[in-house]
């Protein structure tokens, strides 16, 4: 079988293709650090707040960073070419779906993780809130990816498509962005976040089997 | 000094031979300069009474954190420049400055962080001037980012130096507001302990690291430039002669 | 052997064709031909599977494609009106990838004779986007070379080439034409493929 | 002179992770700067060469 | 002169526009109450933390949605050649760039001020407060048109334009967030808002004489 | 009069051309001509103003346009690859906007007038997304009715039409120039306007 070869090249292209493209991916990172630090400016600097809020915020801006970043899942594979040949591999879709969908998730959701902890220094975290907020951000992003890339293959080719997905998506990120949130919150006010993180991995492991059908068959109506 | 002539020197050409002559000077002058100063910071100047050697964090934090904004505006004047005489190369100077600049932000935010956490007890605190200075990594990341973004190079200038331009006239609208908001809602839970007379010594210190990081910048801007230049200029007459010269 | 039956294709609120019917056997040239918007590029599509047509089927030797589906695509080539070449990858980088991807065994040496055998010698490491259109369909024109597909599905594959290229890819066809291979290929150009009549299937709006 | 010896001088005052911290990293940013540019001259030189090289066969070919 | 009439053809296509692509106005209100209450489930339900916290928040769910509504300020004309058109008019760029933000913001910025009490109430504000959160998005989101138009004219046609502009924008947002939700905050802890308000009203009066000239300037850099 | 002198372009790292001269005087015709690539556009857009050539000028009577901008503005229309019509608009409203938008004095009569001479009378009130490519030209054309403007630069106004268009829009530009009117315009296709005999610029790549 060649099918892990496939797999192997394609994801060695979609990381080959980010590297070139370095300042798609950095911008989103930085606009994830720019979200976060609107907050303070927005609610005050006084740190006590800031505390009680970090977990939150910090998630809430991963979360529109997910999102924009979402069009660049299929979007440039659609308008080139490649999605139709990619369907036409033999490698079932399913495979090469969640094969791309894990690449976007290093590409745009493993920077989100590392720069995490620094934005929440920047809110006062102490340490151990700091390690859950990683924690939870390691289990809730790839569900971002994974959710998000129903909405980005059902919008392929639309116009306006970028608030559309939006709308599409945010909702359905909601219980993440509690888990995760709510993990955080947990920590500080000293209730543990087991819980939280293990309703976030139950989450993840069901988005990750369920969501590639999804989007196998949101491509086909799209590609049509 | 009638024979001297600015046109010739606002030439590609004519610029990358200056600045290829002018580069190791400015680094060896930098690196002279840096281990001076370094000798004073570490060597010369006492413990202070209050921070203990953590203040020695001061002697590169301030020399970045001025540099950073200095050459925010030194960009944005080349980019008027540029826009205002359409003159190349000060376009190609305004964008080899930016990566320098946020590098430099870069370190006065870092420095600053690591000098906040032994003496506020935080890391990072919402003042005044560390979220000044943290959009103004921002607005640096802003000019790179779309001049990235930009593939014809002459667009890419004219747009890079307009919100140079439009950034510089914030910046001081910023820095007022984030004044304005941080000292309205605190009271005096933190303020920088500035040690209360600085000793002469440190000052020169902090000078001599400033004209190294002055040194630096120079150095780094010119020597960027001249890739700049030769990947605008690939195809033209002169580096085609100047490569086959080399060969 | 690919057999269309009863086929009829719908796009918006427009019957772009019905009751069509086609067979193509081994060595045999299929044109497909119709003025613009006649529902070429939906017929190409759809027999790939892309579309799934309003009625009728498409089988292949014998068998509904969905149902033989990786059969039927290892088994076919198709290249459409986007090259699918990307900007940001060299030449060779996107015909390596997109032979990896179709599950073509190329080595390093195979990928660069097929871009050498298109006139893209000189420009392997040049990333796409510095190559001309003319260039860039024939990185993706060079994937046939490798592929060692049975049928090709081709749509107007003569669009912005050269002279040369238009003999290069012509010769190609009847090379696999002549070795067993079949084809169905859409243009507005004249082809000639010297010792292949294609039969044409034509489109009326 | 401030130190009596290198551990003192490490030590600093029990600040080391700060100071060492500060000035280490900012040595490697500007040591990572200067390797970056050199990268960049590099890969530019080869770009330029080619341009020199192609234009060279290109006015051969015109030629011929 | 014509002018003037010039000027009320251009707001009347700009609205008639907008009333045929309803959808896309109504996607971007929905985005900010979308964005708004996702923080009350990010942060907790502690009413006295989110009424601390509301003005913030509504205030940077308007920055968020106002910098989305960019993509609709001259993408369109730009793609379809109107805005070559404008250029070649007889009527002085600024006048037209001036009246088309204008017809911008009546259209993404007014909706968001009408339905900002709605959610200053889910976050508890007093009654006072709401008035005041209400007359600083007055204030506020014109000057958020009008710098963001820079934004938006110099990232036309740009691949990954969209978050682009937000990291080009939302620096320069700063000051209307801190002066608008610092006049929420100031009223909620009974200062006073008139201080806020006045900085945001100058504000306001830079931006409307200063921004023209440089989106005009942006424009002509883009359309080369 | 419009003059262009010892004007160059440079697009990315390609000079397209320099030291190109040119005079337009009342009642000439003067045709564009070159290649793909070559560089029309990018002149025609030169001369509107909307591009800064890299060396040269362009003179409107004598007088550089960025001095007379407005006079000049209003003494031209153009009429780029890009129609400029709305698909969210009716065809009526397009032209009747595009009109009021750039000054020309014209009743809803006019308008009407303008579109059913273009052959549109009867989908003055579709909106222009359920247009076809070339009615939508003829809307964007239908302005050269209304507008009184002395000097026409047109990029390829003869691009998907049929024949019926292509006659009403040579006689209209015919008649142009015979009323003292001057046109620059760019083609690929033949253009035979009776009693004119164009002048030609070619530009080579
Ligand atoms: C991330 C945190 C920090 C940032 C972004 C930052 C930023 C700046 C900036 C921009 C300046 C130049 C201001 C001017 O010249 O007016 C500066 C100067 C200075 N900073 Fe910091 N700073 C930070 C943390 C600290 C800490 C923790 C201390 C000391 C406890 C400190 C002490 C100083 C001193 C003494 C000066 C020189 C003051 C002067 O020249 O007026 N900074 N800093
Ligand atoms: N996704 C779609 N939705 C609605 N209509 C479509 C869609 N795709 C194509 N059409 C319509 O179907 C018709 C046929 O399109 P098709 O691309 O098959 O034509 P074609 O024969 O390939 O034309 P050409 O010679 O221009 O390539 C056209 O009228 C087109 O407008
Ligand atoms: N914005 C731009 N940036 C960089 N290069 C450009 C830009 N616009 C055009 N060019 C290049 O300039 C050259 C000339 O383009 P132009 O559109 O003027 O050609 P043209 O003669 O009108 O061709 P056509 O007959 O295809 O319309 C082309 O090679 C094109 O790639
Ligand atoms: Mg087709
Ligand atoms: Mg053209």
């Amino acid at each position: 079988m060649t099918m892990p070869q496939t797999l192997i090249a394609l994801l060695r292209r979609e990381l080959t293709l980010a590297m070139r493209r370095r300042g798609d991916v950095l911008t989103i990172l930085f606009f994830f650090v720019i979200v976060a630090s609107l907050f303070p400016l927005g609610v005050g600097p006084d740190p006590k707040v800031l505390r009680l809020m970090g977990g939150g915020v910090v998630w809430v801006a991963a979360l529109l960073a997910a999102m924009l970043s979402l069009g660049r899942l299929f979007a440039n594979d659609y308008a080139d070419g490649t999605l139709e040949q990619l369907i036409l591999t033999p490698t079932p879709p399913v495979v090469w779906i969640l094969c791309k969908i894990i690449a976007h998730w290093l590409v745009s959701g493993v920077p989100l993780i590392l720069m995490a902890p620094v934005l929440g220094v920047q809110f006062g975290l102490p340490a151990d809130a700091l390690w859950v907020l990683v924690f939870s951000l390691l289990l809730g992003t790839p569900v971002l990816s994974l959710i998000g890339a129903i909405g980005a293959a059902l919008t392929l080719g639309l116009r306006g498509g970028g608030v559309l997905v939006s709308l599409l998506v945010l909702p359905l990120y909601i219980p993440v962005l509690i888990f995760g949130a709510g993990a955080v919150d947990s920590t500080i006010s000293g209730l543990g976040a087991e819980a939280h993180l293990s309703l976030l991995g139950g989450i993840l492991i069901l988005a990750f089997m369920l969501t590639p059908w999804a989007v196998a068959a949101a491509l086909r109506i799209s590609i049509e | 000094m009638s024979v001297f002539n600015w046109y010739k020197f606002s030439s590609p050409a004519t610029f990358y031979t200056l600045a290829g002559k002018l580069v190791p000077w400015f680094y060896a002058a930098a690196i002279l300069l840096c281990v001076v100063g370094l000798y004073i910071s570490f060597f010369m100047a006492p413990t202070d009474f209050q921070q203990g050697e953590a203040y020695r964090i001061i002697f590169i934090h301030v020399p970045a954190a001025w540099m950073s904004m200095f050459i925010y505006i030194v960009m944005a004047g080349w980019a008027a420049i540029g826009l205002a005489f359409n003159t190349r190369l000060s376009f190609m100077m305004a964008s080899a400055l930016a990566p320098t600049g946020a590098m430099l932000t870069f370190v006065s935010l870092w420095t600053g962080a690591l000098w906040g956490k032994p003496m506020w007890g935080a890391w990072w605190v919402w003042d005044a001037r560390l979220t000044s200075e943290l959009i103004l990594f921002f607005l640096y990341l802003g000019f790179m980012a779309l001049q990235a973004a930009i593939d014809d190079p002459r667009r890419a200038d004219r747009a890079g130096a307009l919100i140079a331009l439009v950034g510089v006239i914030n910046v001081p609208i910023i820095y007022f507001s984030v004044k304005w908001w941080n000292t309205l809602h605190q009271g005096a839970s933190v303020s920088m302990t500035k040690s209360s007379s600085m000793a002469s010594i440190m000052l020169i210190g902090m000078l001599v690291m400033a004209l190294a990081a002055w040194m630096y910048a120079i150095a780094a801007s010119l020597s960027r430039v001249r890739s700049i230049i030769l990947e605008r200029e690939r195809n033209a007459q002169w580096v085609a002669q100047m490569l086959e010269a080399e060969l | 052997m690919l057999e269309g039956k009863n086929l009829a294709c719908v796009r918006g609120e427009r019957t772009l064709f019905d009751h069509l019917n086609f067979t193509l056997n081994a060595g045999e040239l299929l044109l497909v031909q119709g003025a613009n918007g006649s529902g070429k590029t939906s017929l190409l599509r759809t027999v790939c599977g892309l579309l799934t047509p309003e009625f009728g089927e498409i089988l292949w030797d014998g068998e509904k494609i969905g149902a033989v589906r990786e059969d039927y695509q290892a088994a076919m080539v198709f290249l459409g009106h986007a090259p699918a070449v990307k900007d940001d990858l060299t030449a060779f980088e996107n015909l390596d990838f997109s032979c990896r991807l179709a599950g073509i065994e190329a080595s390093r040496e195979d990928v660069k004779g097929a871009l050498g055998h298109f006139g893209l010698g000189h420009c392997l490491e040049l990333p796409a986007k510095s190559l001309s259109q003319g260039q860039r369909r024939r990185v993706a024109l060079a994937r046939l070379l490798l592929a060692k597909a049975k049928l090709w599905i081709l749509d107007e594959p003569l669009v912005a080439l050269d002279q040369a290229a238009l003999h290069l890819v012509q010769t190609l066809i009847g090379d696999h034409l002549q070795s067993g291979g079949m084809a169905l290929l859409t243009t507005h150009q004249m082809v000639s493929i010297p010792g292949i009549e294609p039969r044409v299937l034509q489109l009326t709006p | 002179m401030n130190w009596n010896g290198w551990s003192e001088f490490i030590h600093m005052g029990g600040y080391a992770l700060y100071v060492w911290g500060s000035f280490g990293v900012t040595a490697i940013l500007i040591a990572g700067e200067i390797l970056l540019l050199r990268v960049r001259r590099k890969q530019v030189l080869k770009l330029a060469l080619r341009a020199v090289q192609y234009g060279k066969v290109k006015n051969d070919e015109d030629a011929a």
